[in-house]
């Protein structure tokens, strides 16, 4: 009888703990409408630092079979360790949607993933990678800024032209160029930014570092390319 | 039936004690508590954590020591010595009752105030009631470039010169 | 004199050396005084809490420096890297509390017997010093965490004291040693909580238990209500009259039963010291006072009275009649002699007796109408009742009006103080928010 | 029935008789003095310690990981800094580099940082409960301790606790600190930063003594109203007046204006006494060429500001600014407000005009077309007033008959160890610190109608910044150690005589720096003295011409009289040169065309120096440096050499790396550009 007793009162003060939980809650959004594909649109590769919101937010397109940009569809994200607002969210009459990204607190990549259901059920889903930068990583892109990107980076900006154009070939490779320089492994790189392009056989418009940069800040330049290397660079196995 | 309970609980309380029953189980009980309480004792008493420093200290960066320096830091109680072989560090804590020795650098000896024993630079013993000559500890340069001193780790004399 | 050869197992041992040890426990017992229902073994309990005091304060002592901030950074250790260090902390927290709150009812339990009457006045006496030297025990100890509570806690105690007329502030800087709670206060205090107060409730406890044995062992009222003293004891019930005029070995019964008893509360106060953590703040700051800043709870009380009456008035006045009231109950026997029934007797005839009695609960009315003490009204109102009701009685009625009506003048005083004590002091622990503004502690 | 038997059976038998009784209390006992014992042995950190040991199995260092761990309690203590730090207990393998890749957490190593584990501990920098032991208390906020660990976002704050100088891996607290002074916040709270300086602001508000002189009640009320819907670059912050405080505080304003020593003076010809032409086109194109977009930007037709932000926004001057004032002020700005940063060039009567027409022109019909502000009375003047002062306008502006307030807004010295009591936070933010510091920048109004402090309009990335910055300030901080804090000294300096007015007038110190002190807009003059010929300085002011041709921002012409250029000249031949120049560290007699020849070929080949600096502007390109075409009659011999032996001793900062060159391939590279001569006509005579 007793333990009866016991778990009808139990029962009793589980089941409004419950109801009062759910309410909480916001309903869930729904839709109708069903897109054929989802396209990115802007944000994408964005670095900034661990734990810091982007500086743009990153915007999805819904399409549907047509090809055309799709208004009320529901597109939800997630991304590990990402805080996304909203994490749902029907798309506007352009048929676009943005989401402001928070990074988590690790350095690394991080997938922000994007779908929407399609007609026939499943979804359909975009992946975006955004960078978080550690310390060395964000020591690594003041250094570079200061003394690399001049000529490694073609874009120009307010306080920078780009003089990439000006140089004879064989011109720099992009920080980003991870095709190329995830294939050289971090001695080679610190040699080259310590040495010159000569060092490795390349250039001599790229000069010598050595005298003028820390070990500690070639280091973190390093840092910087390996973080923004697109493909993402994969760390060798480690041998021991 | 809560008569009956009553009654029964009466008969209980009544009940003779027979003693050896109760001397038996209580001790019994009694030492497995008393047993547990020393096991938690044990436990309690010793520390987790020391205040202390930690045997593997640094003593800074090697530059600081010329050669054929002996060079007394007395926050870790021992002697780093540079000669031309390189970086030894010596134990300050004299053999014979533990008091700090000091480098007297115009004898060029390291001498014990309390009882005046007296040491080469190397820690052997050349007069006094020091028992053993001062013990060599293990150094090392750390990565990132400071001299570091195992005060727990010792050699044998003239073992090992470090290089900065 | 019992002879060694008579010992055969340790607890017996300690039995006998206990007798032959100033007789500080008598060897045998009354099976009569054994029951449950009489002492509720309270006194045995205090004197158990006390025990467990001693033993985890002692442990504690070991890992704790009483200098500012390292007090404090022990504490963190205790609850972080000691091996059971923040469930011995918290033993000796709760087991703090529970002592003085048994004291308390230990104190109540033997007034309502009535236990104190003669020969056992002075035994009263040693018990009331008892429960000061408890109380100042555990106003001691409150500080040495040095968190906020305890500072905060330490320093409204403080001020009461220094709202004695003339010598408050000088005994508050004595206490202290200094102007404010500061490291000599903490010093202090420490010496008096580990030394000191241990030392005097110590020798209190001594005294108390030889008192007790020499009044004639544990109280036993006759049919009368008067005590039963040793030689009154009959000849027939003697059955042991070679060893004393008792009757039951006391180490078998008395002791057994105690030490179940204490047993039974170490189980209860270790395991909330495993549930619940004793209690710590952020570490003291003088700069910031936590609103509101509340005294220990024992003294909770206190700190409401102080909210209603002017400090000499609450802070002095009060706890002195409550303390002398409290010695001198058993040499006034006019507070016994006098009961309900002639209370109400007076009440009746247009004495001026009566006119005195309805003055005075009236002027208090207003008095505590006036400063909007309700919660203390609360009690008074309650006991004037119960007056009212016995006053209204007629003689030789039955059941618990006649129970009322046979009570003595001193019973409703004590009464009327333990309902203030119990109301004032729930009221402050419990219903006091910030600025000392009532709460409902259900209400966040 | 029978269950309560059986019930009140088994009790029987645990405390029927007193034996019983006895033993099963006993035993109780011992089970429960047991339990402490065994949650010890249960606690998180031996589980963290128990998982680390078998996840290094995993790796293939295995052993030595192994080795190196140790289990146990581990703590960082330095007494010095009362620092006890037990997470090291958990984060086993923070000294771990062989374990970058690991993700998880207790067991990811630290990054690289310039300071060892041992050398601080980690809550000086990370914050939270370095005491603890367990999970919750050590990183969330506790009754025991207010601090919960601090976001990875705003981690930068806590170098900002010893370090005062930007410092490269802390763009975010550098930024805050720029906005702290930026923004104006100084003006109100007093931010008293580690090295015992205040935070000084480096916006000048202007001075309102003359206001009337210079505008209108119309656009004062306007622009009180919503700063930003004259210009979006506006620093003043909106105060959400409404119109009738707005008129006030725009009729008590124009009262309390005196005229200016420049509405004493004769007033400069206007634009109407010009014969024809385009006048607004002139206008046009000589503020380009006097490159006033260097400290001004004015919005183009795609709504993008083109120019500095040293200046105020000029997009639409036309609707504030009294044309009798413009004229007067661009002839002597300092006539009006002895403190404005711009410089009184010495324009001409025409190109006063010429600008002024420009100006005006530059206007937005709109903006004070619905204002129409009924006639001020001495009610709404003293109205004026009393929001004048309660507003505390004056920590910012000067105004006549308003003192400025003292402690007009709470002290931040120590706001990054605020205590939450002190907090009142808003229904639904996260009760954090830097949450709470980061709402209150964002919207200070929501914590309270009646607070004063003004809504900026600053971007989340900003406000994440200066919440970092401001969290820098914590008890910590501001009692730190002297030996502990980095900062460089800001010595102040003023050149002196008859050239230091001169350059006072021309406000040099605007945009170059001089001995640490000044702007960074231009190049540092500090050792100008030493490098640059004489001939050359003397052309040059009289005709600046730039040397980086990418640049848009440039040396205005001050139309500086030859005796002038002359004075200027030599005060900085004389006094600004480098200490120990005159030494023999290059013999001249060497710089011969052998050396020269050899030189063209280190420049060419092997430094490849033309992908940054142009020496002949048909074959160059590269234009990160400045151009070196003419760098043998601009520079000195001695101070090439020294700078390409070591560009950073004598201008820390520059981007021009050290090639570690030999004193022989410098002396042959000075020997190059040296031969490096633009053979125009001389300068002054």
């Amino acid at each position: 009888m007793r333990p009866l007793h016991v778990a009808w009162l139990t029962l009793l003060l589980i089941i409004p703990m419950g109801c009062t939980k759910r309410s909480n809650v916001n309903p869930p959004l729904s839709s109708n409408v069903y897109g054929a594909q989802i396209v990115q649109v802007s944000g994408d590769k964005q670095a900034a630092g661990v734990g810091s919101k982007l500086a743009d937010p990153v915007v999805v397109q819904v399409n549907g079979a047509d090809g055309n940009a799709l208004a009320g569809a529901l597109v939800s994200f997630h991304g590990d360790g990402l805080v996304l607002n909203p994490s749902e969210a029907l798309s506007d009459p352009s048929g676009q949607v943005s989401v402001s990204v928070q990074l988590g607190g690790i350095p690394g990549s991080y997938q922000l993933v994007a779908d929407t259901p399609k007609p026939g059920g499943g979804p359909t889903t975009i992946n975006v990678r955004e960078i978080a930068l550690g310390y060395q990583e964000k020591v690594g892109k003041e250094v570079s800024y200061k003394y690399c990107a001049t000529c490694h980076d073609p874009e120009s900006t307010p306080e920078r032209v780009s003089n990439l154009d000006n140089l004879t070939p064989p011109l720099p490779h992009q920080f980003t160029d991870g095709n190329t320089l995830n294939n050289m492994s971090d001695a080679d790189l610190i040699k080259v930014i310590a040495d010159g392009g000569p060092a490795l056989g390349k250039s001599p418009q790229s000069p010598a570092y050595r005298s003028t940069l820390t070990q500690a800040q070639i280091k973190a330049v390093v840092a910087y390319i390996r973080a923004v290397a697109d493909p993402p660079y994969q760390l060798p196995a480690t041998q021991h | 039936m809560a008569e009956e309970r009553e009654k029964r609980a009466a008969d209980y309380d009544r009940a003779p004690l027979d003693r050896r029953q109760f001397v038996k189980v209580g001790t019994t009980s009694l030492g497995v508590a008393g047993l547990g309480a020393c096991v938690f004792g044990f436990r309690y008493l010793s520390p987790n954590v020391l205040y202390e420093p930690p045997p593997i200290v640094s003593v800074g960066r090697p530059e600081r020591y010329p050669v054929g320096s002996v060079t007394l830091d007395p926050r870790f109680g021992i002697f780093v010595a540079r000669v031309q072989e390189g970086f030894y560090a010596l134990s300050a804590v004299c053999t014979h009752l533990g008091c700090l020795s000091t480098w007297k650098a115009d004898t060029g000896e390291i001498v014990c105030p309390c009882h005046g024993s007296t040491f080469r630079r190397d820690g052997t013993v050349t007069s006094g009631p020091a028992p053993e000559p001062l013990p060599w500890l293990k150094v090392w340069i750390s990565d990132d470039g400071n001299l570091m001193v195992d005060r727990s780790a010792t050699l044998p004399a003239h073992s090992e010169y470090v290089q900065a | 004199m019992p002879h060694a050869t008579h010992i055969r197992n340790p607890l017996q041992a300690i039995a006998w050396w206990q007798h032959d040890f100033r007789r500080m426990l008598s060897a045998r017992v009354r099976e009569a005084q054994l029951g449950f229902r009489n002492t509720w073994y309270l006194g045995a309990l205090t004197l158990g809490t006390f025990t467990i005091q001693v033993s985890t304060g002692l442990l504690l002592m070991l890992y704790y420096h009483p200098s500012i901030p390292q007090g404090y950074a022990d504490m963190k250790d205790l609850e972080f890297v000691v091996s059971s260090g923040v469930m011995l902390r918290s033993l000796h927290r709760w087991s703090a509390h529970a002592m003085v709150f048994l004291v308390f009812m230990h104190m109540a339990k033997v007034f309502y017997r009535r236990a104190y009457q003669p020969p056992r006045e002075l035994n009263w006496v040693v018990g009331v010093s008892l429960l000061l030297a408890t109380l100042l025990l555990s106003y001691t100890g409150y500080l040495l965490p040095w968190d906020q509570l305890s500072y905060w806690g330490t320093t409204v105690g403080a001020s009461i004291i220094s709202s004695m007329p003339f010598v408050g502030a000088r005994l508050r800087f004595y206490l202290l040693g200094g102007h404010t709670v500061n490291a000599n206060a903490l010093l202090r205090f420490y010496v008096l909580h580990t030394m000191i107060f241990p030392l005097v409730v110590i020798m209190l406890i001594a005294v108390h238990l030889w008192r007790l044995h020499k009044d004639g062992g544990m109280y036993e009222p006759d049919e009368q209500g008067k005590p039963i003293l040793p030689d009154h004891i009959p000849a027939e019930d003697d059955l042991f009259r070679g060893v004393e005029n008792e009757k039951t070995l006391s180490y078998r019964e008395l002791l057994f039963r105690e030490i179940i008893g204490i047993e039974a509360l170490a189980v209860v106060l270790l395991s909330m010291a495993l549930i619940w953590k004793a209690p710590l703040d952020e570490m003291a700051n003088p700069l910031h006072t936590p609103n509101p800043a509340k005294a220990p709870w024992y003294f909770t009380g206190l700190q409401e009275l102080l909210h209603y009456f002017p400090p000499f008035v609450a802070g002095i006045i009060l706890p002195v009649l409550i303390v002398s009231g409290l010695f001198i109950i058993p040499f006034v026997p006019f507070f016994d002699d006098v009961s309900t029934a002639d209370l109400c007797r007076w009440a009746r005839d247009k004495s001026g007796r009566s006119i005195t009695i309805a003055t005075v609960m009236v002027v208090l009315s207003a008095l505590l109408i006036r400063i909007h003490a309700w919660d203390a009204l609360l009690p008074l109102w309650i006991v004037v009742t119960l007056l009212c009701l016995a006053g209204r009685t007629a003689d030789q009625q039955k059941g618990f009006r006649n129970w009322v009506r046979s009570r003595s003048l001193s019973f409703w005083i004590m009464t009327l103080f333990l309902m203030e004590a119990v109301i004032l002091t729930s009221v402050g622990t419990f219903f006091r928010g910030p600025s000392w503004t009532w709460v409902w502690p259900w209400r966040g | 029935m029978s269950l309560r038997n059986q019930f009140g059976g088994v009790c029987g038998f645990f405390v029927g008789t007193a034996p019983r009784r006895f033993a099963s209390v006993s035993v109780l006992l011992a089970i429960v003095s047991a339990i402490a014992p065994t949650k010890d042995f249960f606690s998180q950190w031996r589980h963290y310690q128990k998982e680390y040991s078998h996840f290094i199995r995993t790796r293939p260092d295995a052993g030595r990981l192994q080795r190196r761990f140790e289990s146990g309690i581990h703590q960082i203590w330095i007494p010095e800094q009362r620092v006890v730090d037990r997470c090291t207990t958990c984060h086993v393998a923070l000294q771990e580099a062989s374990l970058s890749d690991v993700r998880k957490e207790p067991f990811r190593p630290h990054p690289a940082i310039p300071h060892s584990l041992t050398e601080f501990g980690c809550v000086v920098c990370h914050h939270g409960q370095g005491a603890a032991t367990t999970v919750q208390e050590a990183h969330y906020s506790t009754k025991a301790w207010e601090q919960p660990i601090l976001p990875a976002r705003y981690l930068e704050s806590s170098c900002g606790q010893c370090h005062m100088d930007a410092l490269e891996g802390t763009p975010q607290l550098n930024l805050g600190r720029r906005l702290l002074a930026r923004y104006g916040c100084a003006h109100c709270h007093a931010i008293t930063q580690p090295d015992g300086t205040l935070v000084a602001p480096v916006d000048e508000p202007p001075s309102l003594e003359h206001v009337a002189e210079k505008t209108t009640r119309e656009w004062i009320f306007a622009w009180t109203k919503n700063p930003q819907a004259y210009a979006a670059s506006a620093t003043m912050p909106n105060y959400r007046f409404s119109d009738q405080e707005a008129a006030d505080i725009a009729s008590f304003l124009v009262a309390q204006s005196t005229p200016s020593d420049n509405s004493a003076k004769e007033l400069p010809q206007s634009v109407a006494s010009l014969p024809g032409s385009d006048t607004v086109q002139e206008g046009t194109s000589l503020y380009g060429t006097l490159f006033c977009a260097s400290c001004h930007a004015i919005q183009n037709a795609a709504g993008n500001l083109v120019g500095g932000e040293m200046a105020p926004e000029l997009t639409r001057a036309g609707n504030k600014v009294n044309p009798d004032w413009l004229r007067r002020w661009l002839r002597a700005p300092q006539g009006y407000d002895p403190k404005t940063r711009m410089p009184r060039y010495r324009f001409d009567e025409k190109q006063i005009a010429l600008l002024s027409s420009f100006l005006l022109s530059k206007k937005d019909d709109d903006l004070l077309a619905n204002v129409h502000l009924p006639a001020s009375d001495a009610q709404s003047i003293a109205r004026g007033k009393k929001l004048v002062s309660d507003y505390g306008c004056v920590a910012c502006h000067r105004i006549n008959g308003v003192n400025p307030p003292e402690s007009f807004a709470p002290d931040l010295s120590r706001i990054g160890s605020k205590p939450l009591f002190q907090v009142g936070f808003l229904r639904g933010m996260p009760e954090t610190l830097p949450d709470y510091i980061a709402g209150k920048i964002h919207d200070p109004r929501a914590f309270g109608p009646a607070l004063k402090m003004p809504n900026f309009s600053l971007t989340d990335g900003q406000i994440e910044a200066l919440t970092t910055a401001l969290l820098a300030q914590t008890d910590r901080a501001v009692t730190m150690p002297p030996e502990l804090v980095r900062s460089s000294p800001h010595p102040k300096y003023h050149p002196g005589g008859d050239a230091g007015r001169l350059m006072e007038d021309l406000r040099c110190q605007s945009c170059h720096a001089i001995n640490g002190n000044g702007g960074d807009m231009a190049p540092d003059l500090t050792f100008e003295g030493s490098a640059v010929n004489r001939a050359w300085l003397l052309d040059f002011m009289k005709n600046p011409n730039t040397l980086r041709p990418a640049l848009i921002r440039r040396m205005p012409k001050f139309n500086l009289s030859d005796a002038e250029i002359k004075g200027l000249s030599d005060y900085i031949l004389s006094a600004y040169q480098a200490s120990g120049f005159d030494s023999q560290a290059l013999d001249l007699s060497t710089l011969n065309s052998e050396a020269a020849t050899r030189g063209k070929q280190l420049f060419y080949s092997k430094y490849a120096c033309q992908s940054c600096h142009i020496v002949d502007y048909k074959k160059d390109k590269g234009y990160v440096g400045p151009a070196l075409a003419g760098v043998g009659d601009r520079l000195t011999p001695v101070w090439m050499y020294r700078w390409l032996k070591n560009p950073n001793a004598l201008l820390s900062g520059t981007p021009m790396p050290n090639f570690s060159l030999s004193d022989d391939e410098a002396r042959d590279l000075t020997a190059f550009l040296t031969t490096l001569k633009e053979h125009k006509k001389g300068g002054l005579k």
